[in-house]
């Protein structure tokens, strides 16, 4: 018994932009679906619009023939239609505890008549579905405690604890790493059996090849074309989402390498980063390369000096730095791309000129600090173009842009800084093929003009496309130091995963 | 691919600090309340006598029911300042409804209960329709309320044998069945029945539990088929209902309507509220938590008279404490 | 301060010394007052402290601002704690009448100021007031006098207080005597800033009525004479002239000063009050006879006595200005300046 | 990356629409405040008089001094509700400076404005390195200021002449430069000036847009280099400043010092301060949006007494004007 689920003619406007025009889309139960396109090709819009989250569209959806007015969540929940949003902040209840995060569809749906919460019986089905799907994480545990890949499982948990017809799942794997991805596969493939039929959006395209049976292209809020994946390739689709095609993603960096410039001796913080040691030169691009969990962010922060160093020092120049706040840090001529963008990169109120110039408005401040805001919107409007970033004007707020532009926007900010160490924490994720290569370009132009590059990525292909060395981290712990040239995938996957 | 996620596994010393934090952010209120106690109770013995227990309780009891109002709009998000207000009217309401119109006590509480669902309504209706954020809302409908409260009595005290603008008495009696409400122990009882009818509620039922997640991402409820505008509404009917019953109690006490008569607990019964956020480490608005906040806040008041601390510096001292619970509270994970 | 010792030494002095304190033991006085944030309250506790310290007592004062129900719990609190006597201000509302039932039952001496007259029905409360119809008819006879019967006026009055009641029930009285007297405008406000808040309103008024469309202003209270006087000033409108009620140090300052137009104010001295209730305290405690009610005597200050003084006048040298302010031996027994010798240092 | 970006491609009938509601997010107080003038001045044409509108900037000015500085907290995510007791603090001590120790002006005003930095450091101390949430530290540090406050005078009223506790008369005067302050023009004058500056402050310098980075995104400012806890500290320390400046001028247009003469402020404050957000669809809390709203305020103050308005009822005209003011600015994009 296989459903079929159509959307035909969905179009939708927000002011100042048209997100979608009469796209049509249709998926088979027990299969997956893919859908593509670049930052801000409108993916996320159709699924926000199919789950009901987005009731002003036009257009009809169909389920086996039979049409729906989905305009609410919970009409869409209904119809056994479930998300997992791209942003997994909007969804969860941070001070509520996983088991009632995990649980709240299936509380707002099946209590019925029944008014009081039964918790024992909550965390008990909970922790069941937790443990099915092997989520190491606590029923009791505080969601506001759990590190991005914990949240996402929890949300892929609260979606699967219902009568689930239709899955959505909006960039699940952007911040999971080779394990959680492998568990999610298997989910995904234990789903498909059951008849699930799955969206799955996704800007790492290996990995739709992997569990998708079919494709839909999308490219400025139309669809563009709709395939089997078997008889398609790569390059195809690269080329449908982007109008053009696309040569090596991976620029040639060819930078002169010149004198160490940063240098990490027996580096420990209060928790996870333990005797961290490494060196950095001028024009190096260096990976921190590691599961999730590996530290890789903590490590990333503590050179920043948003956590406290317990051992050890940080030597830049021959200088001993006081890293006691990220203030000191980029006083000291240090720049991060931190990994939660939402939570910490960027400002969702201001315009994207703000955000631009949030990290060096000292930059553009004249006598008595008045800020000169007509070199300020010069400067936003040339980076605007020279990152590709997708907006109406300088002034839309940052809020309002595609998950991929949002992340252009807070590379964009130090851009500007001009600082003389780069850290980058997992800086491509969720950023589509076409972006992602235009900010490896950035980052070896940064590199060509003698900076220093800490480049941390759970994706090891991009560790071994843009790096010339990596350390792997695992349980906090720097294990090994690797020349990119003569390791990969499968050496730095072993080290990963904890191999000596 | 069975091996579970890798979670955090730290050192059992970090674990220990964290503990020490922890159990500060815990039972820090809790552990103030113990030392107040202990230091008032050594200074004067009578302190922990029952009768003198008995009137902290009093004494809490209605800035309890009104903070228990304030509470339950804190757990959608939103913040009803004008519970003050409400009490005020529900005051001269209650109390008009017995001396002007000698009407019996069900009909002047009904009466009361009534006119405040009304500003609840008023307020959810312009929160949840017209989008105006809480705190602001409920600021314009503080000072809408006090002055039809002002305007209903013309500024005037409401009680027995008062003179009316036409020069004769106002002849109602008020019932002596409704001044036993605001007497021991009925008064306690009031209070103690809000606040575990409250917690029981806030808790267990799926209604409190959409409270909660309405509160902590309005977004992500919404996205769950939870009808938030519902809730806001009915958050703001209860504690509307909350600051009526409080104004009620409060009228049954003084016998009375005086101008304005709600308005003191406002800033006691926020105190309350938001200390008890702490409580427990619940990090969230509730019941229990409120109740604790407002016997720190009786504690106090109730020992520095007991001490004879000048009334003047009696605020250093409330104000002092309150910091110190903070500090105790909030001091943690510093990093 | 005299130890024990001592106070059984002169023992044999306390000739004439009731009982009660004869053996060199003060007592325990609570002052509880409900209303509070002004100065004739500062001042009212200060009067009745200082009598009682004189005295050899211990006096605790508390004020609970307003707040009705923390004042009931304050005295049901003080009850707890053995106070020997208790000063009982501005009791407004029926609850008290219960208050100071019980603490008559549990066999304590009660003064009250202010307060409900239903506390009359409890035998061996003596109940205080000034006299507010005295205070209402001192100061609006002599408006009606200077105005010679012919004049427009603001009144500003706040209902809800049961002083206030009492005077604005001598001024609707007088304005029906008197149909020459038109009031033009009224405003009141009782808060913490009621002086500011009566200067911006008397701006707007003044700005209303322009010269000759307002005579006087009569002021039922000093927080709003003090605001008034500042908004003719500020406005340099001084024909009109101001017809207060009540007294404190900053008002005798806005009368002194030049080309104030507060032409007179009726009061009575706050810390006498204080201080006459301690007294009549003080006597219950020696088990002596007390009245069951007393009213304190008004006075009517007037500008030019006031401006004729060549220094700075205060509440504490104006019974040198006006006659029989501040003074009063009413209730000053012979056994009361002992004691007060006694204990002086 | 050369797809051009999708294109405005709205119909022309959804766009006016749009406009409408964006006119009346940007305009609507200032829209409220022309037909306001207009029905007062319509009623009573002397209230447009210059002398009128005089009066009106001089009874705003001191509620504005205070605003601007609840504002500056306000752009840091804070909000200091101390503002009220530092403003008393100040009336107290810079009046007691001449009374009590015969100072000069300078000196008074310095110690005022001393004595208030002093508990704006404390504020950002125990918010900044304690973590206490802003509101609930303010409350405390609300009470623990009012009680110092009263304190210091003993609970009684300052003035020249004032009888000091030993019996003796105080000697100091207050000098007739300060007593300049309080009057007409120089207190419109300070006020404008104080508005100015900090529009500029914040809209033009480096500082003021570190200041709303942080009311944005903490995390982020943080992560961008911003000195997030040197800032709050300085947010503080305005915020107690502009306290002090208003309790000042307060003291000198009274030339007394009245018990809590502060505290009333705080709530126009708020309101100015809160109003004051959506002005011009600022959208965040800003000078010249507070300005607006403390105008707001004033005039309706000024025209219902203009009116003649009964007292009791001035509340219900205040308040539902504030709630259509809100109406018409949040009443937008409802979808
Ligand atoms: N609520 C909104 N208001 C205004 N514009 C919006 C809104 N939601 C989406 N958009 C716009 O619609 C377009 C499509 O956005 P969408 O989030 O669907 O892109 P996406 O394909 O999911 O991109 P990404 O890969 O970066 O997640 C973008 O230009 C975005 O700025
Ligand atoms: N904000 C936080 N709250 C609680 N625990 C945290 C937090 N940040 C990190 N951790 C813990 O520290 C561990 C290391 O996390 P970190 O983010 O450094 O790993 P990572 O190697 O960067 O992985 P990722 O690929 O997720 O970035 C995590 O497993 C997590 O348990
Ligand atoms: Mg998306
Ligand atoms: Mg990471």
């Amino acid at each position: 018994m296989s459903t079929q689920l159509e959307m035909k003619k969905i179009s939708i406007e927000f002011p100042g932009v048209k997100a979608l025009s009469e796209v049509d889309f249709s998926v088979q139960s027990g299969t997956a679906h893919a859908v593509v396109g670049a930052n801000g090709a409108g993916k996320s819009t159709l699924m926000k619009v199919l789950s009901g989250a987005h009731a002003h569209y036009t257009g009809e959806i169909f389920l086996d023939g039979k049409k729906q007015d989905i305009r609410s969540p919970k009409a869409a929940q209904e119809q056994g239609i479930q998300i997992v949003y791209q942003e997994v902040d909007t969804a969860l209840i941070p001070y509520l505890t996983v088991g009632e995060n995990v649980m709240l569809n299936d509380t707002v749906q099946n209590m019925g008549k029944k008014q009081m919460v039964h918790w024992k019986e909550l965390h008990r089905k909970a922790t069941y579905i937790l443990a099915e799907m092997k989520i190491g994480v606590s029923s009791k545990k505080l969601v506001r405690d759990l590190t991005l890949a914990e949240k996402q499982m929890v949300l892929i948990a609260r979606a699967v604890s219902t009568e689930c017809k239709f899955l959505i799942l909006d960039e699940p794997t952007a911040p999971l790493s080779y394990t959680e991805t492998t568990e999610l596969f298997r989910i995904v493939n234990e789903l498909k059996q059951r008849g699930v039929g799955i969206i799955f959006i996704s800007h790492r395209l290996p990995e739709i090849f992997e569990i998708c049976e079919e494709i839909t292209i999308m490219r400025n809020g139309k669809s563009v074309a709709c395939r089997e994946v078997a008889d398609i390739t790569q390059n195809e689709v690269v080329e449908g989402m982007l109008g053009k095609t696309m040569d090596e993603q991976f620029p040639v960096v060819n930078a002169a390498i010149g004198e160490v410039v940063l240098e990490v001796k027996g580096l420990s913080d209060a928790e996870k980063v333990k005797n961290v040691s490494l060196h950095l030169k001028a024009g190096e691009i260096v990976g921190l390369a590691g599961l999730v969990g590996a530290g890789k962010t903590e490590l990333c922060k503590t050179l920043f000096g948003h956590t406290a160093i317990t051992t050890g020092e940080v030597v830049m120049n021959g200088r001993k730095l006081s890293l006691k706040t990220p203030h000191h840090a980029v006083k000291s001529g240090l720049a991060l791309v931190p990994e939660e963008r939402r939570k910490e990169g960027i400002l969702v109120q201001e315009s994207v000129a703000t955000n631009l110039t949030a990290a060096s408005i000292g930059k553009f401040s004249k006598i008595f600090s008045f800020v000169d805001r007509k070199a300020e919107k010069k400067k936003a409007k040339e980076l605007i173009t020279s990152l590709g970033i997708k907006t109406p004007s300088e002034e839309a707020k940052v809020e309002n842009l595609s998950g991929g532009n949002q992340q252009k926007v807070a590379i964009g900010k130090w851009l500007i800084a001009d600082a003389d160490v780069y850290i980058f924490d997992e800086p491509t994720k969720g950023v589509d093929v076409g972006a992602k290569k235009d900010i490896f370009e950035l980052i070896a132009q940064l590199a060509r003009n003698g900076k220093a590059i800490i480049y941390a990525s759970s994706e090891l292909s991009e560790i071994m496309g843009i790096t010339n060395r990596t350390y792997v981290l695992y349980g906090g712990k720097t294990v090994i130091e690797l020349e990119t040239s003569k390791t990969n995938e499968e050496e730095l996957l072993f080290y990963s995963t904890g191999g000596k | 691919m069975s091996t579970p996620i890798p979670v955090l596994t730290q050192t059992t010393k970090a674990k220990k600090k964290v503990d020490l934090f922890d159990f500060f952010y815990k039972y820090g209120t809790i552990l103030t309340i113990i030392i107040l106690v202990g230091i008032f109770a050594f200074s004067n013995p009578s302190f922990i006598q029952a009768n003198n227990l008995i009137n902290i309780l009093r004494s809490i009891s209605i800035v309890t029911i009104i903070a228990i109002g304030i509470t339950i709009s804190l757990t959608v998000d939103g913040f009803d300042l004008s519970v003050g207000s409400v009490a005020s009217l529900a005051n001269a309401i209650v109390i008009s409804m017995f001396v002007w119109f000698s009407q019996d006590t069900l009909i002047a509480i009904l009466a009361a209960i009534g006119a405040s669902l009304v500003v609840g309504a008023l307020n959810s209706f312009m929160i949840v329709k017209l989008r105006i954020p809480d705190m602001l809302m409920t600021l314009a409908t503080m000072f809408i309320i006090q002055g039809i409260a002002l305007t209903y009595t013309k500024g005037a005290t409401v009680s027995q044998n008062m003179v009316m603008p036409d020069g004769t008495f106002a002849e109602g009696l008020i019932s002596p069945f409704f001044a036993k409400i605001g007497q021991v122990p009925w008064i306690i009882l009031i209070m103690a029945v809000i606040v575990i009818a409250t917690h029981i509620f806030l808790t267990y039922t799926k209604h409190g539990r959409y409270m909660y997640i309405i509160g902590g991402n309005k977004e992500a409820a919404r996205l769950s088929g939870i009808s938030v505008n519902k809730y806001k509404v009915l958050a703001y009917l209860l504690s509307a209902l909350f600051a009526a019953i409080g104004g009620i109690v409060l009228a049954s006490r003084v016998m009375t309507s005086e101008i304005n008569s709600g308005s003191p607990y406002l800033m006691d019964a926020v105190a309350a509220a938001f200390i008890g956020s702490s409580v427990l480490g619940a990090g969230k608005p509730n019941a229990f938590g409120t109740f604790i906040g407002a016997v720190l806040i009786g504690i106090l008041q109730n020992g520095l008279i007991m001490m004879s601390v000048p009334y003047y510096a009696m605020d250093i001292v409330k104000g002092t404490v309150l910091a110190l619970a903070l500090a105790v509270t909030y001091n943690k994970q510093k990093h | 301060q005299s130890s024990t010792e001592s106070k059984k030494d002169e023992k044999v002095s306390f000739k004439n010394v009731p009982e009660r304190f004869a053996k060199g033991e003060g007592a325990k006085i609570k002052v509880i007052r409900k209303i509070g944030g002004d100065d004739h309250t500062a001042q009212y506790l200060a009067g009745a402290k200082e009598e009682g310290e004189a005295l050899g007592f211990q006096v605790d004062t508390y004020t609970a601002n307003g707040d009705t129900a923390k004042f009931h719990d304050a005295i049901a609190q003080a009850l707890q704690e053995d106070y020997d006597g208790y000063i009982i201000s501005h009791g407004d509302d029926a609850a008290t009448v219960n208050d100071v039932q019980k603490l008559v039952d549990a066999g304590k001496s009660v003064v009250t100021f202010d307060s409900i007259s239903d506390l009359s029905k409890i035998d061996g409360v003596t109940l205080t007031s000034q006299d507010d119809e005295a205070l209402a008819t001192l100061a609006f006879d002599k408006l009606i006098e200077e105005q010679k019967g012919e004049a427009a006026i603001a009144y500003l009055w706040v209902d809800g207080f049961p002083p206030m009641v009492r005077r604005n029930a001598v001024y609707q009285e007088k304005l029906k005597e008197n149909p020459g007297i038109k009031e033009v405008e009224r405003f009141g406000v009782a808060s913490a800033d009621t002086s500011v808040q009566t200067q911006n309103a008397v701006a707007a008024m003044l700005n209303k009525y322009p010269k000759g469309k307002l005579d006087a202003i009569f002021a039922t209270w000093d927080a709003f004479a003090i605001g008034a006087a500042r908004a003719i000033k500020e406005a340099g409108r001084d024909e009109v002239k101001i017809y207060g009620i009540d007294v404190s140090n900053a008002d005798l300052q806005e009368i002194q000063a030049k080309g104030s137009s507060w032409s007179y104010t009726a009061a009575v001295d706050p810390k006498l009050i204080g201080a006459v209730n301690m007294r009549i305290l003080a006597k219950k405690l020696a088990g002596e006879e007390t009245p069951q009610t007393y009213d304190l005597e008004a006075s009517l200050i007037s500008q030019e006595q006031i401006q004729a003084s060549k220094e700075a006048v205060n509440m504490a040298n104006l019974s040198g200005i006006v006659e029989g302010w501040g003074v009063s031996t009413e209730f000053e027994e012979e056994w009361m300046k002992v004691l007060k010798d006694h204990y002086k240092k």
